[in-house]
């Protein structure tokens, strides 16, 4: 298989004059191979995508369905199971449960330090009812690392109590995100179905040499 | 040499040499000392140009600016016990220092003073006469310096050789 | 006040002329060294636009392209910014060593722009020993480079000085005999001299005069990179190992003397390459006489002319240098060394020799004269040729798979269609 | 040859050396006593021909004893001898072995440094990790962690004004010795990608030692898995090698399935060889890349950044994150793969193997770049397997050894590839320059096994039904995989409960850390770059 990357420039070095000449030629040679290789890319359109302001479709837009961004709740979902909170190897979610006078299990908390999550997911993995799930969000800079905890309860909520396969569906990724963490720019149209950011005209002005 | 300007840059030079020289032989520190000696060549250099000789104002600079004025720094720099920037070169001997210099002094400022002043030189090009001169009248002397030279630096490399041979014994404190 | 002084310190160093006179005197040098400071400046800021520019496409991105139309005006934001920033000098520093550096390596550079002629008559002076005088003051770039070392007090920035040096001091010997071969083909060590012995076909170039000058024209130039700290020889920089070398510890104002200095140096190169080998300003089918015997606006036109025939080849050789930083990897100390003393001086030797015996031999204008000719320019348009297919072969070899891609749902980054 | 026979080999040269055998069908333990440990070991290393050392691991098992393992391999004779052995806790010491395996040296100090055992005869058993006057032994089960070093908090919730923290954090790591000069590269210096020092001991440019002072990245990974479940380490696992997480996280995966004895559907084990096959191609194209941006050339490493970022891309939709996969899970994987992403693969890797070729034009057969790494930095066979260097250092030192090929794990066996040595492509065989060259014919091989496992992927299930909680019953094992940069081996000791006794982490860069302080003398300090690069040393592997 070493054949297939062939060395552009034969090795072998004789000593005396001879080896004195070939080993300017092999330099200059592979100095000129290494030059012809640069020079090619002059006329190729470079790669760079522009984030985040020459963009033509948003970033979270386009990343796949599989993206692990921030963690996000659908307290619609939630029965308080706790597995999330137990199965986190970091225990950045903790949520509280109290049961009020008319018996009914309510959440009064449910918060996750987004600055302490390693994004493993494997808290939405435990998650039997798809409530806890990752977004595709990813632009939580914050001036003070106390606004990077995110609390999803504002008031409490009682918990969910539903089969699998009977909850109501989620809603789009990101949205609930955008209620809790302020600041992450505009909702985005249906979920993205694929990337597709810089597919037009990629370099916006750029692409000529 | 007349105008402003070439007078005004004539003081500057001689100012610049003269602190230069005073520099080399004050200066507290090796590196310093042989900086000193770079600016006083420098201004030497810049001397030969106010004359118009060219050539010997280029070869000052390539010589003595480029390449010898690099060699002090390059050998203080690698002077065991040159240590760090603090380190001291205190002058000594000052009073000895005095006598020599008024022994050099005297003379060449007797000669000097017996020069005369204020003679325009030739603004012709100066580099074919001086080619012809170096290959035609003064070859042998010429050739002679060279031997000469020629034999330091032989000398020199075998002396850096023989010391390079036993790295182990060389006495270095440099980065203490 | 300023006056007073003015004529007290005339007085004392007795100068000639009418009282006052040494005001304006020192306006004009003052004045001077502000427009060669002003000139330099729009020599070397833009080179940084275009080296970064040149760098992002070699590297598939596209390089500064904000400030200004596709980022131009990116030299004068960091400038600006530099300029802004804090002058910090280490405490440990030796400080009026480490003050003057930059100056030093800075008026070193600038005084090689006293003799580039850059057009028919745009020169400063036109020494007699011009060329000798370029190679000379150079020298002074080593002595501030060796400054800024010691001076930082930091051992990356004196393994910085003192690979400079070295290397400079070395690198001096094949640039000179490179550059002696120009001497003795033309006869004459003026800039405006050599130029004026070539003409502007690339025939009358000395760089196809003959194999053996054609050969000289890369010694030279390799010589020149070295000279100037570029890749591959940028050893007291050696960004990855010294760190930055020579100026590690400087910041700001002074760290752009520094980069001013380096980018600047690039158009000496590229002018001393372009004035020794490429013909100069000659523009192509003018005879020098005739500009020379030109007035008024069809002087200052043919000026022009041969000002944009010059910054031309220059920039192309500018370009050249970009791309062989962006290409080649760094050289060893050793190898440095090697490279200058086993190969460089002895081909720099071997050349100007073997020029002297074709010049003492071969008269101008001789059959013989024109066959060496006719043989360095198919060596030349033969190199050219073949870097310009191995540029296709490679641009092809990945073109083809994207062709394939061709019709299909591109995905993200997209497969860019070249 | 199993337990037994070992064991009986050693009792025939050492009577009464063996207390008990364990068997295993991967390392066979035997247990000897700690007094004739030393004698043991030569026997193991000149008799049974065990010339490499694999791994030390102490394990503080209170109230009563620490158990020391030292596990040995004999790469010729594909076979591995686990030595165990028993000390007191209170006055834990043991022969060193270190003047049989150059890689027991580094291996002693850590266990010394994190456990507490005293080897004796050691040369220089000093910290390694923490650092010179800190207190206490962490992996010790009893271990308090202090409030404040140096007034800086050890926790993170308590924060301080920058003003409070005491600035002398470290003295002098090394006295200017012997005149010569020293320089410290590092810990933050371009060519140490990441946080390493090495303190050089220089005669100009040439270097008469290179000392790596690690431990700037130490993040106590190990003793986080003792407090973690099994589950729950897999994360961690990431952190170990940034650039070559699906591998470790496989070897985390397979060391808990050999605890529980869990078997992974087939198409698991598929998705497994693609995910770290293309990682091993994104960790290789940094490796490579760096090196040629040490040697000066940037263009080369944004080129191969550019593929890198496809790669990301593609484990992006394979895993959702482009760095710290947390891919695997124990049983399986996390997700299925879709035919898109399988065949988003192919056409990359269509692009990808002429990009190959076009690197090895730019920079690969440079002459500069050949020469700057031909006969440099020579690592003989014998020494390359002393100091148990692994992966591509050990390859281009002339071994033919891979994991993959070796011991067989995953579905590695059906597929068909080639294992590239060093053979002195442009020198000595075991250069810098081998070193690169392997890396680069192995980014070659790891595509036509992607190819391969895309072609052959089967349907069904990609992961195992395995207990929300595990369990596992108290036993070892040694899960080890071929990672980027050698064995990355997870050795897990449990003791029943949910979370592990004792986990400690193989890493491919921790042995090659000492192997460049022996490569060093007379090195100039550019080569130490070139050396260091080669290596492809990155910090949290060595610190973990």
């Amino acid at each position: 298989m070493v054949s297939a990357l062939p060395p552009a420039v034969t090795p072998g070095n004789p000593g005396g004059v001879r080896g004195w000449v070939g080993h300017i030629v092999r330099t200059a040679s592979s100095i000129l191979e290494g030059l012809a290789v640069t020079l090619s890319w002059a006329f190729r359109r470079p790669y760079t995508i522009q984030y985040p302001d020459k963009v033509e479709v948003p970033v979270p837009e386009t990343l796949p369905e599989a993206y692990r961004g921030i963690l996000e709740v659908d307290l619609r979902l939630c029965t308080g199971c706790l597995q999330c909170e137990k199965t986190c190897p970091i225990q950045c979610i903790s949520i509280s449960i109290e049961k009020g006078e008319d018996a009914v299990r309510r959440l009064t908390r449910f918060d996750i330090d987004i600055s302490r999550c390693m994004y493993c997911g494997l808290c939405s993995e435990s998650c039997a009812f798809d409530a806890l799930a990752h977004s595709n969000q990813f632009e939580a800079a914050r001036q003070d690392i106390s606004e990077l905890t995110l609390h999803f309860v504002r008031e409490p909520v009682p918990v969910a109590r539903h089969k699998a396969g009977e909850a109501p569906p989620r809603r789009p990724r990101g949205e609930i995100l955008r209620e809790v963490l302020p600041g992450l720019g505009p909702v985005m149209s249906p979920p993205a179905r694929d990337r597709r950011a810089g597919q037009g005209d990629p370099s916006s002005g750029e692409g000529k040499p | 040499m007349t105008g402003t300007v070439p007078t005004l840059a004539f003081w500057g030079l001689a100012l610049l040499t003269i602190a230069g020289a005073a520099g080399v032989a004050l200066s507290g520190h090796m590196v310093r000392s042989a900086f000193s000696l770079f600016a006083a060549l420098f201004g030497m250099a810049g001397i030969y140009a106010l004359l118009q000789a060219d050539l010997m104002a280029v070869v000052q600079l390539l010589v003595y600016v480029g390449g010898i004025s690099v060699l002090v720094l390059f050998a203080v720099m690698l002077t065991s016990g040159i240590g760090r920037v603090g380190t001291d070169n205190p002058s000594h001997r000052p009073i000895g220092g005095l006598l020599v210099l008024l022994a050099v002094l005297i003379p060449a400022l007797g000669l000097a003073f017996r020069m005369p002043l204020g003679i325009e030189s030739p603004a012709d090009p100066t580099v074919a006469p001086i080619g012809d001169a170096l290959l035609g009248r003064f070859v042998l002397p010429f050739e002679v310096v060279s031997v000469l030279l020629l034999a330091a630096l032989v000398g020199a490399v075998n002396l850096a050789r023989g010391w390079r041979r036993d790295p182990e014994e060389r006495p270095s404190e440099e980065g203490r | 006040m300023l006056r007073l002084i003015a004529q007290r310190l005339q007085s004392w160093l007795n100068l000639p002329g009418e009282t006052g006179a040494v005001l304006p005197a020192l306006a004009v040098m003052l004045g001077a060294a502000l427009l060669a400071f002003v000139f330099i400046a729009f020599f070397a800021g833009p080179v940084t636009w275009w080296e970064r520019r040149v760098a992002g496409r070699v590297m598939s991105r596209i390089g500064p392209n904000r400030v200004g139309p596709q980022g131009v005006l990116q030299w004068l934001a960091d400038g600006l910014k530099s300029f802004l920033k804090e002058d910090i000098v280490p405490a440990a520093a030796d400080r009026p060593l480490f003050l003057f550096a930059p100056y030093l390596f800075f008026g070193g550079y600038m005084a090689t722009f006293v003799v580039l002629p850059f057009g028919a008559h745009l020169v400063a002076t036109d020494l007699s020993v011009g060329l000798l005088y370029l190679i000379a003051i150079s020298g002074l770039v080593v002595v501030g480079i060796l400054m800024a070392g010691w001076g930082s007090n930091n051992k990356w920035a004196l393994f910085g000085g003192i690979r400079s040096a070295a290397q400079l001091v070395s690198y001096e010997i094949p640039s000179a005999f490179s550059l002696l071969a120009v001497v003795l083909a033309t006869g004459t060590l003026s800039m405006q001299g050599i130029v004026r012995a070539q003409g502007g076909w690339p025939w009358e170039w000395l760089l196809f005069r003959n194999p053996l000058l054609f050969g000289m024209f890369f010694v030279s130039f390799a010589a020149s990179l070295a000279e100037n700290n570029r890749t591959p020889f940028d050893l007291p920089e050696g960004e990855s190992e010294l760190v930055a070398g020579y100026h590690v510890e400087y910041s700001g104002m002074r760290f752009l003397w520094f980069m001013f200095a380096e980018w600047g140096n690039l158009w000496v190169i590229a002018s001393l390459a372009t004035v020794g080998f490429l013909g100069g300003w000659q523009i192509p089918g003018v005879r020098p006489e005739v500009i020379d015997q030109s007035t008024g606006w069809a002087f200052a036109g043919w000026q022009a002319l041969s000002f944009l025939v010059f910054a031309g080849k220059a920039s192309m050789l500018v370009l050249f240098a970009i791309q062989i930083r962006w290409t080649l990897p760094r050289l060893r100390v050793d190898q440095m060394m090697i490279v200058c003393w086993k190969y460089l001086v002895p081909l720099a030797l071997l050349g100007s020799a073997g020029v002297l015996v074709l010049v003492a031999l071969v008269p101008e204008g001789s059959p013989v004269d024109w066959f060496l000719r006719a043989v360095s320019l198919g060596l030349g348009l033969w190199l050219i040729i073949a870097y310009v297919r191995k540029a296709r072969a490679a641009y092809l070899a990945d073109r083809e798979p994207y062709r394939r891609l061709e019709g299909k749902d591109p995905w993200y980054p997209p497969y860019r269609l070249p | 040859m199993t337990g037994a026979d070992l064991a009986a080999r050693i009792t025939a040269a050492i009577p009464d050396a063996v207390v008990a055998v364990e068997e295993s069908p991967t390392d066979p333990v035997v247990q000897v006593r700690p007094e004739v440990l030393h004698a043991v070991a030569a026997f193991a290393r000149q008799d049974l021909g065990m010339e490499t050392l694999r791994l030390i691991t102490a394990i503080d098992r209170p109230p009563e004893t620490i158990d020391v393992v030292w596990h040995c391999l004999s790469m010729p004779q594909h076979r591995t001898l686990t030595l165990k052995t028993r000390l007191p806790r209170e006055n834990p010491v043991v022969a060193t072995v270190s003047d049989l395996w150059d890689a027991a040296n580094w291996f002693e100090r850590e266990q010394f440094d994190l456990v507490g055992v005293h080897f004796v005869g050691h040369p220089n058993l000093k910290r390694l990790l923490m650092p010179e006057d800190w207190v206490g032994h962490p992996l010790r089960k009893d271990y308090q962690r202090p409030e404040e070093y140096h007034g800086i908090p050890t926790a993170r919730d308590r924060v301080v004004p920058v003003r409070e923290v005491a600035p002398p954090m470290h003295g002098p790591k090394a006295a200017e010795q012997d005149g010569w000069m020293l320089l410290n590269m590092g810990p933050h210096h371009p060519a140490t990608h990441g946080v390493l020092n090495f303190l050089l001991q220089t005669d100009g440019e040439i270097v008469r030692k290179a000392t790596p002072d690690v431990g700037y990245l130490h993040r106590g990974i190990e003793k986080i898995a003792e407090m973690n479940t099994y589950a729950g380490t897999m994360p961690y696992t990431d952190r170990v090698d940034y650039l070559g997480g699906m591998a470790t996280n496989q070897a985390w995966a397979m060391a808990c399935e050999r605890l529980l004895g869990v078997e992974v559907p087939r198409r698991g084990e598929f998705l497994r060889v693609i995910a770290v096959e293309l990682n091993r191609i994104a960790s290789h194209l940094i490796g490579t890349g760096s090196l040629a941006m040490d040697l000066g050339a940037f263009t080369p490493f944004v080129h191969w950044l550019r593929e890198r970022e496809y790669i990301n891309d593609l484990m992006e939709r394979i895993c959702g994150a482009r760095l710290t996969y947390t891919y695997m899970r124990i049983g399986g994987v996390a997700r299925d793969i879709d035919r898109e992403t399988l065949d988003r693969t192919l056409q990359w890797l269509d692009h990808f193997e002429p990009m190959l070729g076009e690197f090895d034009r730019l920079i690969g057969s440079n002459e500069i770049f050949v020469n700057r790494l031909a006969n440099i930095a020579v690592m003989p066979a014998e020494a390359a397997m002393s100091f148990s260097l692994v992966g591509p250092n050990l390859r281009g030192s002339g071994v033919r050894w891979d994991l993959r090929r070796d011991e067989p794990y995953s579905v590695y066996p059906e597929l068909e590839f080639d294992v590239p040595v060093g053979r002195g492509f442009r020198g000595t065989v075991g250069d810098a320059y081998d070193r690169f060259m392997v890396r680069m014919l192995e980014m070659q091989e790891s595509a036509r096994i992607l190819r391969q496992a895309i072609a052959r992927i089967p349907d069904g299930e990609f992961r195992a039904k395995v207990p929300r909680v595990l369990k596992p019953p108290a036993r070892e094992a040694y899960g080890r995989v071929e990672a980027p940069r050698g064995e990355a081996g997870f050795y897990v000791v449990s003791n029943g409960t949910e979370r592990p006794e004792r986990v400690r982490i193989r890493t491919g860069c921790f042995t090659a850390m000492p192997a460049i302080e022996s490569l060093s003398p007379g090195l100039m300090v550019a080569d130490i770059i070139a050396l260091i690069g080669s290596l492809d040393v990155i910090a949290p592997e060595v610190d973990r």
